[in-house]
C-alpha cells in the first residue's frame, strides 16, 4: 500500500426519484482509494453501499436513478463526465466488479469461456485463443480445479463457491487497478466464504489491485480491510482505518452495530446489545442526522440538521454532533 | 434425449386416441351429413352413397375399419372432394399453409421482438407508448378488417401488390406479402408484448449488470447477454403460435384465396365431410404437439440448464 | 434456413404459369371433375370446358344445341330418340367418340357403385335406370343402346319433349372406359383426364386454381378461340371483385352482393332472370300454417317489390307464383301484397290483428343476403299483421338436416330448376317427394302432376297450370317471394360469346376475346 | 415539521390507516392515470350499454326504406337522403346516357323516388330523424345498432371472463397445486378439448337445444364458456405449480391449513396478475368468436347485432358506407383498449408489492 | 436424561427425496437430505442446529414438522409419534409445534394484511374446531401479539411489503406464537436479516422463551448466532449430525475436524483477532447429497481422515458427558 490516491470519490450524490418520492440514495459520499488499498464500505440493506460502488462506474440505471452531484476521479480523471466509450475502456479494465450473488450474475445463457474470453479480448487485445489461454490460467489462479476441462462448461455446472471463484477470476482478468467487490461472499456458506476471502485476498495482493469491499459483515470486514467506510441511509458516518474503528469506534452507529454481533470469541452470556427502531426509509428524508431516532445519545441539533464531518488523527472521520458539534462550537 | 423423445411419443398416443374416437362420434352426431344438399338426392342415390363409403355399416364397425385405416396412415376418400384422398387434400394444401405460416410467423417475430425490444429500451417513453397502442391494436381488430383494408389500399388503389392468389399465379412471390403480413398482426402484436416483458426483466438481472461492468457496449450487452435469456419466453410461445398460425389462418386463406388447409377445414366441417374432418383434426393435433415438442427441444438447446434426461 | 427457404420460394416461382387468356373467378373449389360425380356449379361450370355431352347449351337461350351429336330424332310416339354421333368427334386422347362411350357414361352414372348423386337426372327419363340405379334390375335393361359406333338409342319412359335438351346437362356426358380402368378414382386429375370438350385438363390445383387448354383434338377446334382458361377456387365474393376491378379476374361468377350499389350501375354487370324462386315455406302440417287463411295473410303481408327495389336491387323479379313464366305457360300465382287482405286472412284464421298467434321463429341458413331478406320479412309481418316473429340463423347443413326432417314451421326456401320446363319446380310438391319439405299434400295436385308426365304440348302445359294452380292460387303452400336472378361481372364489349341466359351455363367453347 | 420527519424516518411512528386489499387497489389505480382514463370510459360503456332502453335512441329496429345507407350526420335524414338519392340519380343518368339501357328502369325509379323525398321532407316525422353514426342497408340507425351491439358483446365477454375464470382458474389450480395423476386427467382433457373439432360442437349444440319461438342467446353462452377456460386453466396451472413451493405456502401448511385454504387464501390471490392479464388479453377472442358462433347461428338473432357481427358486416360494404364498420369497429376498439389499460393498471394495483420495486 | 422432559424426540430420521430417472427405469435415484439423524430436545430448551447450506438441516426441520412425510425414523413430540399420527392427531400437535421461516419476504403471503396473517393460525384451528375463539378474542390476541413481538397494533391492516425485514420476521414470530405453542421450529430465522435488526430478533427470542416457556429447535448458519441463543448445539453435514454438545463445550472444545473447521473459518469482527487467527481452509465444496457412501460422509474435505474413514461410517457417540461425536478420531470403529 502506498501513498498514491488511484480514486477519489469526492461528494457522490446519487438520487432515485420514485412514485413515492425523491431516494437519496447516496448523499455526500467521499473516500479515497490508495494503490493497493483494501477499502471496506459496511452498511446495513439500503444505506447505499452498492449504489455507491454502481456510481462509481456510472452503471446507475437512469431513468429512474440520477446522479445528482459530486466527481468521481480515477487518476485524475472524472468517471462521471466521461463519454460512455471513454468509460467502458474503464470498466472491466482498470475498475473491475464482483456481484453479490454468484448464481444470477453469470449469465446463465453462455459458457464461461464465452463469457471471459469477451472481456479479455474486448480489453487486451488479444485474439480469442490466447484470450482462452489467459482465462484458464486466471481460472486456475482463483483455484478452479481443471479449469481447461471446466472453461467450457455453463455456469450452473458450477457451485456456488466455484461460480464465485469464476467471477474473481474473470473480473482480475485484465488487471484492473481497482475491484469493486459487492457483497462477495453475502451468499456463500462460511466455509466457503474463507475459501474465496482467501483467495481474492491472495490475488490483489498479488496483482497489486486496490480493493473496495462492500459488505454487511463485520467479521469480513475486520478481517480484509485496512480502511473502513461505514455507511448509514446514503452517508459515510465514519471513516478510517479499519482496526482503529474497531477499536474505538466514535459514531454511536458504529458502536451499536460493533456491540450488536454475537461473537463466537467471546463468553456472551449476557444479553446481547441491538440498536433498537428499524432502519431509515430514505425516501424524501429531511436533512437531519438519519439516525437520531434510533440514538441513545441523541440531541436536539440531530433533528434539524445533518451534522458536518470532524476528522480525527490517522484519516479518520466521523459524521456526528457528538463530535462536530463539540468543535464547531 | 432419445428416451425422452420415445416418452413424449408414447405418452401421446392416449390422448391422440381419445381425440380421434370423441371426434369420430362427434362428426357422426352433427345434424346434416356429408350427402346433404338443397336439392336432395333421392333415397335410392343416398343408399348407394351410403353403401359406397361403408356408412351403411354399425357405427362399431365403421370405427374399427376407420382406426385400421388410420394406423395404415390411410385417411381414406373425401366425401365431399370425390376425385380425391383425404391424403392427397392434406399434402397438397397443408404445405402451402405452412409456406404462408412460416414466412407470417418470421415476420411477426423479427418485427414482433425488434419492436419488443425498442418498447423494453425506451421503457415509459413515446416510441413504448406508440408500439404497445399498435398491438393493443393488433390484438383487438380482427382479421378480416384488416385483411380488405390493406387488399383495398395497397392492391386496389395503390396497385403495389396483388389482391390475392397464390405463389402459383403470375404474381409469383409478391401474392406472399398482404396475407402473411396480416396473417402475422396479432402475432406480432403478442410476440411485440411478450418479449417487451421478458427483456424487461433480463435487463433488470445481475448478469446484465455484470455484461456492463465489464465494460462491453450496449449493442453486445443487448445482443449477446440479453436476447437469449430475454426471448425464451418468445420461443416457448412458438409452438402454440406455429399450430395456432397454421389452424387458424382460415380467415385469411379465404380473404386472400390461399389454397391452403385452414379453408378445407372450415369447408370440411360444413360439409360433414367426416374423412376430411378426421384427418384434419389428427392432422392437427400432430402439429400443436409436434410443434410444442420441437419448441422444448429448442427451449433446451437454448437454455443450458435444462436438460432432457 | 433463411437461404433454402428462399430457393423453395424461387422454384415455386418458376412454376408460376404465364398468362391465360381468360380467368375466372369461379366462386369456389370444384368437388370433382369427374362428369358422374359432379354435383355444383363450381365443378359443371369448368366440366363444360373439359367434356361435352350429345348436346351442348346455347349461350343465349339455354337450349341444348347438337354437340357430340350432329342430329337426332324422335319416334312418333316421342318414347325413343336416336342420336347420330358426329363423325369427327374425337377424345382428347385421339380415340374416336362412339356410341358405346354413352351407354358405358350413362351406365356408369347409374351403377349403384358408383353413387352419383345425379343419377336422378337419368332415372327420372331413361326407361330401366332406376331399376338398375336401385339394384332391382339389370344394366341390360337400361334403355340406352349403340346400335353402332356412331348412332346411340334411348328409350325413354314417357314422350319427355324436353329431353334432348336436358342431354347437355353433365350427367348424360360419355365417359372413357380405358381412362377409368387405368387410374380408378384417380383418372381425373391432369395427366389422365381424357374428354370430349372444347378443352384438356392441364393444372389443378386444390383450393387454388384449375387449369385448362385448347384441345387440338376438338371436332369443332378451329372455332375454339381462346387459348386456355383459369378457373380461380377463391370463394371470397368481396376478394373476387376486388381482383375483377383490378383487372386480375375477367369474369366474377356470381356478384358481390354487398356492393350492389356500386356494381349496379357498371356496364359489365350481367344480370338475367333465373330459371329459380326464392321462397318462404311453411310447414303445411303444424298450426299455425296448418291454416290456408294464415298462409295467405303471410303472403299478402310481404311487399316483395319494395324488398327488391329498395333491398336486394340484383334484378330479381318480384313474383306470386313459383313457375317463371315461359313460352306456352302461365304462371298461376297465389295471394300478392295487400296488407288490408292479409289482416282479414289473419283474422279469419282466429288471430285479428295477431292476437294470439303463438310465438314463431323464422330460420334461414347463415348468409348475409338471407338475413336482410329475413329482417324485412320480420318488420312486413309486424307492420302488417301485427304479429313479432323471431329470426334465426342456422348453419346450411344443420340447416338441411332440419329442413329435410321437417322440424320447422316456417323457413327460407329455394328452388332452381335443372331444365327448362314447369315440371323441374312443380314436381318437387308431389305428396311424399324428398324435396316437398313443406309436405304439402293434396291428392289432386297429384294427379295433375302424374297425368302432366304422360301428355305432351299444350295438354301438358294446361295439366301443369291446373297443378300450380291448386298449389298456390288455392292452397297458398308456401310464400314465393322472388325468381332468381343471375349476376356475373363480365365485359361482353371485351368477351364474345357470352350472354346472360335463364340457366346461368355458359359453355366457355362460345367465349372469344373481341 | 418534526412529525413529518418522524414518519419520514421512523415507521414506528406512522398513523394507523385501515385498507382493505380492494381499498388498497383502488388508491394505486387511481395514481395509474392511462387506467383510470380507461376505468372511466369503461364505466360509461357499461352504464350506456345498461341504460340502452332509456337513452333516447331510434328503435335498433325500426326499418326506413327510404333512408338506407345515410352516412353520418347532424343533418336530417331527409335531407341526407335526398342529397344520396339525387346523387344516385345524376349517375344513373350518365350511365343511361351511356347506353345501358337496362338501368332505365332503375332510373326512373330514382327520380320517382326523389319526387316522394322531397314531399316527405315536410310531411313524414321520420324525415326530421337524425342519424349520428349514420344507417344500415335496412335504413336502421347505427348509433342505436352499436349500443344494443355492446350490450351483447360486453355481455359475451362478461361471460368469457366469468366461465374462464371461475372453471379455468380452478381447474388450473386444483391440477398445478394436487399434481400426480389428477393433474395429469384435467391436462390431458384440456389437450383434448383443444383437439376436438370445436365448430362441430358447436353445431351439435345448436341441434340439441334449439327451441321454436327462442333465442339461441343461453346456448351461444355456453358455447363461449366451453372453451374460454382452456388456456387460462394452463396458465394458472404453471402459476400454481410456481407458487406452490414457497415459503409462505410451506408456512400455511406447517400451521395445518387445508388444500382449499391454501388454494384460496394463498394460491390464487397471488396469481391474480397473471390471471387479469390473460383475461384482459383474452377478452377480444371472446368478443370475436360471438362473430364466428352466430356464423354457426349461435350468435344473437336478427335484428339484434354484437359488435362482431356489426363489424363483419361493415367489412363487407367498407368501400361504399365505411361509417358502417368504422362505428362499431372504433367502438370496439377502443374499449378493448380501454380493457387492456385496465387490466395492466388493475394488475400492478392489486400486486401490494408493485411498487416496492426498484 | 429424565424421559417426561423430553418434548421432541428425533430418532433415525431419514427424507429422501426421490429424482426422477430415466423413462421405464425401475430403478429410481433419490437425493439423501436426510439420512438418519437423532437427537432431542429438553422442555423450555433451545437446541441449535447448524450448517452449512444443502446439509438438510432446513429439511430436517420440515421433516420433524411432517410438511415433508419422512420416509424413515421417528418423530415423538410430547412422546405422540408424528410419524404414525392420524390426520386429526397431528392437527392437534400442530398446534404444539410452530415454525418461523427463513426469509421474512418469501414466507408471508403478499396478499394477506399482518393481522390476517397472525390470525390464520387461530382461524385455521378455529375451524376444525380445535381452538375456540370468537372474533373479538382473536382480534384482541392478534394486537396482544403484535405488540408482544414489538409491532404496533395499528399495522395489523399493513402488508408484509410495507414493513422492513426485521419487522416481517416479528409477524412471522407472532404467527408462530398465536396458538401458544410449545415447540417452536426456527429454520434460520434470522440469515436474512441485517445485523442491527438479527440482535433485535435474537433477543426477541430469548425474551419468548422466557416469558413463555418455549422450547426452540433453531437453525441457523451462522456459529456465532447459534452459540448466543442455544443451549445445546447440533453440528449436520451432509445429512447427518456431527457432533451434539452444550453450547459453550462446543465453542471451547470442538471435536470434529468439520466442526473444528467450521469454526475456523468463521470471520470474528475484531481486526485484531482476525490478524492473529489461524484459519483451517478447507478444500472443496460440499458434495450433492445423491447418493449413499459407505465411510464418513466428511473423508474427502477432512485433514485428519484415516483409511477407517473410507470404509466404515463413524457413528454418533458420547465421548463426555453431553458431548456426542461421530468420527473414529475419538472412538474405534467397530
Amino acid at each position: 500500500m502506498t501513498n498514491e490516491v488511484i480514486l477519489q470519490v469526492k461528494d457522490l450524490r446519487t438520487y432515485f426519484t420514485v412514485d413515492e418520492g425523491l431516494v437519496k440514495a447516496v448523499d455526500g459520499v467521499s473516500f479515497d482509494l490508495h494503490k493497493g488499498e483494501t477499502l471496506g464500505i459496511v452498511g446495513e440493506s439500503g444505506s447505499g453501499k452498492s449504489v455507491t460502488n454502481l456510481s462509481i462506474i456510472n452503471l446507475i440505471p437512469m431513468p429512474p436513478g440520477k446522479i445528482a452531484g459530486g466527481q468521481v476521479l480515477f487518476h485524475g480523471k472524472d468517471l462521471l463526465t466521461l463519454p460512455q466509450a471513454e468509460i467502458r475502456q474503464i470498466r472491466g479494465n482498470k475498475i473491475s466488479m464482483i456481484f453479490q450473488d454468484p448464481m444470477t450474475s453469470l449469465n446463465p445463457f453462455l459458457k464461461v469461456s464465452t463469457q471471459m474470453i469477451e472481456t479479455i479480448v474486448l480489453h487486451q487485445k488479444l485474439d480469442k485463443d490466447a484470450a482462452k489461454q489467459k482465462a484458464i490460467e486466471m481460472l486456475k489462479l482463483a483455484g478452479i480445479p481443471a479449469p481447461e476441462k471446466r472453461i467450457d462448461q455453463y455456469p450452473h455446472q458450477f457451485s456456488g463457491g466455484m461460480r464465485q471463484r469464476v467471477m474473481i477470476a474473470m473480473s482480475l482478468s485484465c488487471n484492473p487497478e481497482i475491484l469493486i467487490a459487492d457483497e462477495p461472499t453475502s451468499a456463500l456458506d462460511v466455509t466457503i466464504q474463507a475459501q474465496i476471502l482467501e483467495i481474492m485476498q491472495e490475488l490483489t495482493k498479488r496483482l497489486g489491485t486496490a480493493v473496495i469491499l462492500i459488505t454487511h459483515s463485520l467479521g469480513v470486514v475486520a478481517g480484509m480491510c485496512d480502511t473502513l467506510c461505514v455507511m448509514y441511509a446514503g452517508r459515510i458516518v465514519e471513516r478510517g482505518p479499519t482496526d482503529v474503528i474497531f477499536e474505538n469506534p466514535k459514531h454511536p452507529y458504529t458502536q451499536g452495530l460493533i456491540r450488536s454481533v454475537p461473537r463466537l470469541d467471546m463468553e456472551n452470556s449476557q444479553r446481547l446489545y441491538s440498536i433498537q427502531g428499524q432502519p431509515p426509509n430514505v425516501i424524501d428524508l429531511p436533512d437531519c442526522c438519519p439516525f437520531y431516532p434510533r440514538c441513545e445519545k441523541a440531541m436536539d441539533i440531530c433533528k434539524k440538521k445533518y451534522p458536518t464531518t470532524a476528522n480525527f488523527e490517522q484519516g479518520r472521520a466521523v459524521s456526528c454532533w457528538l463530535y462536530s458539534g463539540a468543535k464547531d462550537e | 434425449m432419445s428416451k425422452y423423445i420415445i416418452r413424449r411419443a408414447l405418452s401421446l398416443i392416449p390422448t391422440m386416441f381419445i381425440i380421434v374416437t370423441l371426434s369420430f362420434f362427434l362428426v357422426r352426431f352433427a345434424p346434416g351429413g356429408p350427402f346433404s344438399s338443397e336439392k336432395k338426392v333421392t333415397e335410392q342415390v343416398l343408399q348407394n352413397l351410403l353403401k359406397k363409403y361403408h356408412m351403411d355399416e354399425p357405427l362399431g364397425k365403421q370405427y374399427l375399419r376407420y382406426l385400421g385405416d388410420v394406423l395404415r396412415g390411410d385417411f381414406g376418400p373425401s366425401f365431399r372432394y370425390r376425385d380425391s384422398t383425404v391424403n392427397q387434400l392434406i399434402s397438397q394444401t397443408l404445405p402451402n399453409s405452412m409456406l404462408l405460416g412460416s414466412i407470417a410467423l418470421s415476420m411477426a417475430l423479427f418485427a414482433g421482438i425488434s419492436v419488443g425490444i425498442i418498447s423494453a429500451l425506451k421503457q415509459n417513453r413515446w416510441q413504448d407508448y406508440l408500439a404497445m397502442s399498435f398491438a393493443v391494436v393488433g390484438i383487438s381488430i380482427p382479421l378480416f378488417v384488416i385483411g380488405p383494408i390493406l387488399q383495398l389500399i395497397l392492391g386496389l388503389k395503390l396497385r403495389w401488390l396483388p389482391i390475392s392468389g397464390w405463389i402459383t399465379s403470375r404474381d409469383g412471390l409478391k401474392t406472399l406479402i398482404l396475407p402473411a403480413l396480416t396473417l402475422s398482426f396479432p402475432y406480432f402484436a403478442y410476440i411485440a408484448r411478450l418479449s417487451r416483458a421478458s427483456i424487461l426483466e433480463v435487463l433488470r438481472s445481475d448478469y446484465v449488470r455484470t455484461a456492463r461492468a465489464k465494460g462491453l457496449s450496449e449493442r453486445v450487452v443487448i445482443g449477446k447477454h440479453v436476447l437469449k435469456g430475454g426471448l425464451l419466453p418468445v420461443v416457448s410461445y412458438l409452438g402454440p403460435a406455429f399450430s395456432g398460425i397454421i389452424t387458424g389462418s382460415l380467415v385469411v386463406e379465404s380473404v386472400f384465396a390461399i389454397p391452403g388447409i385452414g379453408r378445407v377445414f372450415v369447408q370440411s366441417a360444413l360439409n360433414r365431410d367426416y374423412t376430411l374432418i378426421m384427418g384434419e383434426v389428427i392432422m392437427y393435433s400432430l402439429i400443436l404437439v409436434t410443434m410444442n415438442f420441437v419448441v422444448d427441444i429448442v427451449y433446451g438447446f437454448l437454455d443450458p440448464r435444462i436438460s432432457y434426461k | 434456413m433463411k437461404k433454402s427457404l428462399f430457393v423453395v420460394l424461387a422454384l415455386l416461382a418458376v412454376f408460376a404459369v404465364g398468362a391465360q387468356d381468360l380467368i375466372i373467378a369461379n366462386g369456389a373449389e370444384p368437388a370433382s371433375l369427374d362428369p358422374a360425380l359432379m354435383t355444383d356449379t363450381t365443378s359443371s361450370n369448368i366440366g363444360f370446358a373439359l367434356n361435352e355431352g350429345l348436346m351442348v347449351y346455347d349461350p343465349q337461350t339455354s337450349k341444348g344445341i347438337p354437340a357430340m351429336a350432329e342430329s337426332y330424332t324422335t319416334s312418333p310416339d316421342g318414347t325413343v330418340v336416336t342420336f347420330k354421333i358426329r363423325k369427327n368427334a374425337l377424345w382428347s386422347d385421339g380415340t374416336p367418340v362412339k356410341a358405346q362411350d354413352f351407354v358405358y357414361g350413362w351406365l356408369r352414372t347409374l351403377n349403384p357403385e358408383t353413387a352419383s348423386e345425379y343419377a336422378y337426372m337419368l332415372t327420372m327419363v331413361i326407361k330401366g335406370a332406376a331399376a338398375y340405379n336401385d339394384g332391382s334390375g339389370p344394366a341390360s335393361d337400361v334403355g340406352v343402346k349403340a346400335l353402332d359406333d356412331k348412332t346411340l338409342e334411348v328409350s325413354l319412359v314417357g314422350p319427355a319433349a324436353y329431353f334432348p335438351d336436358m342431354t347437355a346437362h353433365h350427367a348424360f356426358e360419355p365417359a372413357p372406359k380405358w381412362a377409368i380402368d387405368k387410374h380408378g378414382s384417380n383418372w381425373t386429375k391432369p395427366g389422365n383426364y381424357v374428354g370430349t370438350g372444347a378443352y384438356i385438363l392441364k393444372e389443378w390445383k386444390p383450393q387454388d386454381y384449375v387449369l385448362v387448354e385448347r384441345n387440338p383434338k376438338y371436332w369443332d377446334a378451329k372455332n375454339v378461340k381462346l387459348k386456355s382458361i383459369k378457373y380461380l377456387a377463391s370463394d371470397n365474393s368481396t376478394t373476387n371483385y376486388k381482383m375483377y376491378k383490378a383487372g386480375a379476374v375477367d369474369w366474377q361468377v356470381g356478384i358481390t352482393v354487398d356492393l350492389i350499389d356500386e356494381i349496379m350501375l357498371r356496364k359489365d354487370y350481367q344480370v338475367s332472370a333465373r330459371f329459380g324462386t326464392y321462397y318462404l315455406s311453411v310447414n303445411n302440417t303444424r298450426a299455425p300454417f296448418d291454416n290456408v287463411n294464415v298462409r295467405k295473410a303471410f303472403a299478402a303481408a310481404i311487399d316483395k317489390t319494395t324488398l327488391i327495389d329498395k333491398v336486394l336491387k340484383g334484378g330479381q323479379i318480384p313474383t306470386d307464383a313459383f313457375t317463371p313464366a315461359m313460352v306456352g305457360y302461365t304462371p298461376q300465382p297465389g295471394v300478392g301484397y295487400d296488407p288490408a287482405a292479409a289482416k282479414k286472412y289473419l283474422a279469419d284464421a282466429g288471430y285479428p290483428d295477431g292476437k294470439g298467434f303463438p310465438p314463431l321463429t323464422y330460420i334461414y341458413n347463415t348468409n348475409e343476403g338471407h338475413k336482410k331478406i329475413a329482417e324485412y320479412i320480420q318488420q312486413q309481418l309486424k307492420v302488417n299483421l301485427g304479429i313479432d316473429i323471431i329470426l334465426q340463423n342456422m348453419e346450411w347443413n344443420a340447416f338441411l338436416d332440419m329442413r329435410a326432417k321437417h322440424d320447422f314451421f316456417f323457413v327460407r326456401h329455394g328452388w332452381i330448376g335443372d331444365y327448362l320446363d314447369p315440371n323441374t319446380m312443380l314436381d318437387l310438391f308431389i305428396t311424399g317427394s324428398g324435396n316437398n319439405d313443406g309436405l304439402y299434400s293434396n291428392p289432386k295436385f297429384d294427379a295433375a302432376i302424374r297425368a302432366a308426365v304422360l301428355a305432351t304440348g299444350d295438354a301438358r302445359m294446361k295439366l301443369l297450370m291446373e297443378a300450380e294452380n291448386l298449389l298456390l292460387t288455392q292452397d297458398q303452400a308456401f310464400i314465393p317471394i322472388y325468381h332468381y336472378s343471375n349476376q356475373d361481372m363480365i365485359d361482353t364489349d371485351k368477351w364474345g360469346g357470352w350472354f346472360p341466359n335463364p340457366l346461368g351455363y355458359h359453355p366457355p367453347k362460345f367465349i372469344y376475346k373481341k | 415539521m418534526s412529525q413529518n420527519l418522524n414518519s419520514a424516518v421512523n415507521e414506528f411512528n406512522q398513523e394507523m390507516k385501515p385498507v382493505s386489499l380492494w381499498a388498497d387497489a383502488w388508491k394505486r389505480l387511481r395514481r395509474n392515470k392511462m387506467a383510470l382514463v380507461s376505468l372511466w370510459i369503461v364505466g360509461f360503456y357499461a352504464l350506456v350499454a345498461i341504460a340502452a332502453p332509456l337513452i333516447p335512441l331510434h328503435d335498433y329496429r325500426t326499418q326506413t326504406l327510404s333512408h338506407t345507407n345515410l352516412r353520418p350526420s347532424f343533418k336530417p335524414a331527409g335531407q341526407i337522403a335526398l342529397e344520396a338519392v339525387e346523387a344516385q340519380a345524376i349517375l344513373l343518368q350518365e350511365r343511361v346516357d351511356a347506353g345501358v339501357e337496362s338501368l332505365k328502369p332503375n332510373l326512373e325509379r330514382t327520380l320517382r323516388e326523389v319526387e316522394s323525398l322531397k314531399a316527405a321532407l315536410d310531411t313524414d316525422p321520420a324525415s326530421k330523424n337524425v342519424y349520428i353514426f349514420g344507417t344500415d342497408y335496412l335504413g336502421r340507425d347505427m348509433l342505436a345498432k352499436t349500443i344494443y351491439g355492446a350490450r351483447i358483446s360486453m355481455m359475451v365477454g362478461l361471460i368469457g371472463t366469468f366461465t374462464a375464470v371461475l372453471v379455468g382458474v380452478i381447474i388450473g389450480a386444483i391440477s398445478g397445486y394436487i399434481g400426480g395423476w389428477l393433474d395429469n386427467l384435467l391436462m390431458r382433457f384440456v389437450d383434448i378439448m383443444y383437439g376436438l373439432p370445436y365448430m362441430l360442437i358447436v353445431i351439435i349444440l345448436m341441434a340439441l337445444f334449439r327451441k321454436e319461438g327462442q333465442s339461441s342467446i343461453v346456448i351461444l353462452f355456453v358455447g363461449i364458456a366451453l372453451v374460454s377456460w382452456l388456456t387460462i386453466a394452463r396458465v394458472v396451472r404453471g402459476q400454481i405449480i410456481s407458487l406452490k413451493n414457497s415459503e409462505f405456502v410451506e408456512a400455511a401448511r406447517s400451521m395445518g391449513a387445508g388444500t382449499g385454504r391454501i388454494i384460496f387464501r394463498h394460491l390464487l390471490p397471488n396469481a391474480l396478475g397473471i390471471i387479469i392479464i390473460f383475461t384482459s388479453l383474452s377478452l377480444p377472442s371472446f368478443i370475436m368468436s360471438e362473430s364466428f358462433l352466430s356464423f354457426l347461428g349461435l350468435g344473437v338473432s336478427a335484428p339484434l347485432s354484437s359488435w362482431g357481427s356489426l363489424v363483419s358486416e361493415g367489412a363487407n360494404t367498407m368501400e361504399l358506407y365505411p361509417w358502417q364498420l368504422l362505428a362499431p369497429a372504433i367502438e370496439m376498439t377502443i374499449f378493448l383498449f380501454c380493457m387492456n389499460f385496465l387490466g395492466d393498471g388493475l394488475r400492478d394495483a392489486l400486486d401490494p408489492q408493485s411498487k416496492n420495486r426498484t | 436424561m429424565n424421559k417426561t422432559d423430553l418434548l421432541l424426540d428425533v430418532r433415525n430420521l431419514k427424507m429422501h427425496f426421490p429424482v426422477k430417472s430415466g423413462f421405464l427405469s425401475k430403478e429410481k435415484n433419490y437425493i439423501y437430505a436426510v439420512d438418519g439423524v437423532d437427537f432431542s430436545i429438553k422442555r423450555g430448551e433451545t437446541l441449535g442446529l447448524v450448517g452449512e447450506s444443502g446439509c438438510g438441516k432446513s429439511t430436517t426441520a420440515r421433516a420433524i414438522s411432517q410438511l415433508y412425510k419422512p420416509t424413515g425414523g421417528e418423530v415423538f413430540l410430547k412422546g405422540k409419534d408424528l410419524m404414525k399420527a392420524s390426520a386429526s392427531e397431528l392437527m392437534e400437535a400442530r398446534k404444539n409445534m410452530q415454525m418461523v421461516f427463513q426469509d421474512p419476504y418469501a414466507s408471508l403471503n403478499p396478499r394477506m394484511t399482518s393481522g390476517d396473517i397472525i390470525a390464520e393460525p387461530i382461524r385455521i384451528f378455529q375451524k376444525r374446531g380445535l381452538v375456540n375463539m370468537g372474533k373479538d378474542a382473536t382480534n384482541e390476541r392478534v394486537e396482544q401479539l403484535m405488540e408482544r413481538v414489538g409491532l404496533s397494533r395499528f399495522f395489523k391492516n399493513r402488508y408484509p411489503h410495507e414493513f422492513s425485514g426485521g419487522q416481517r420476521q416479528r409477524i412471522g414470530i407472532a404467527r408462530a406464537l398465536a396458538l401458544q405453542p410449545e415447540l417452536i421450529l426456527c429454520d434460520e430465522p434470522v440469515s436474512a436479516l441485517d445485523v442491527s435488526i438479527q440482535s433485535q430478533i435474537l433477543n426477541l427470542f430469548k425474551d419468548l422463551q422466557q416469558e413463555f416457556g418455549l422450547t426452540y429447535l433453531f437453525i441457523a448458519h451462522d456459529l456465532a448466532v447459534i452459540k448466543y441463543i442455544s443451549d445445546r448445539v447440533a453440528v449436520m453435514y451432509l445429512g447427518l449430525i456431527v457432533e451434539i454438545s452444550g453450547a459453550k463445550d462446543l465453542y471451547k472444545n470442538p471435536k470434529h475436524p468439520y466442526t473444528q473447521a467450521l469454526l475456523s473459518a468463521a470471520p470474528i469482527p475484531d481486526p485484531k483477532v482476525e490478524a492473529q487467527r489461524r484459519r483451517i481452509i478447507l478444500t472443496g465444496d460440499v458434495p450433492s447429497p445423491d447418493k449413499q457412501r459407505p465411510g464418513c460422509y466428511f473423508y474427502d474435505r477432512c485433514s485428519k481422515r484415516m483409511d477407517v474413514c473410507k470404509v466404515q461410517r463413524p457413528k454418533l457417540k458420547e465421548t463426555e458427558d453431553g458431548h456426542q461425536v461421530a468420527c473414529f478420531l475419538y472412538h474405534k470403529p467397530e
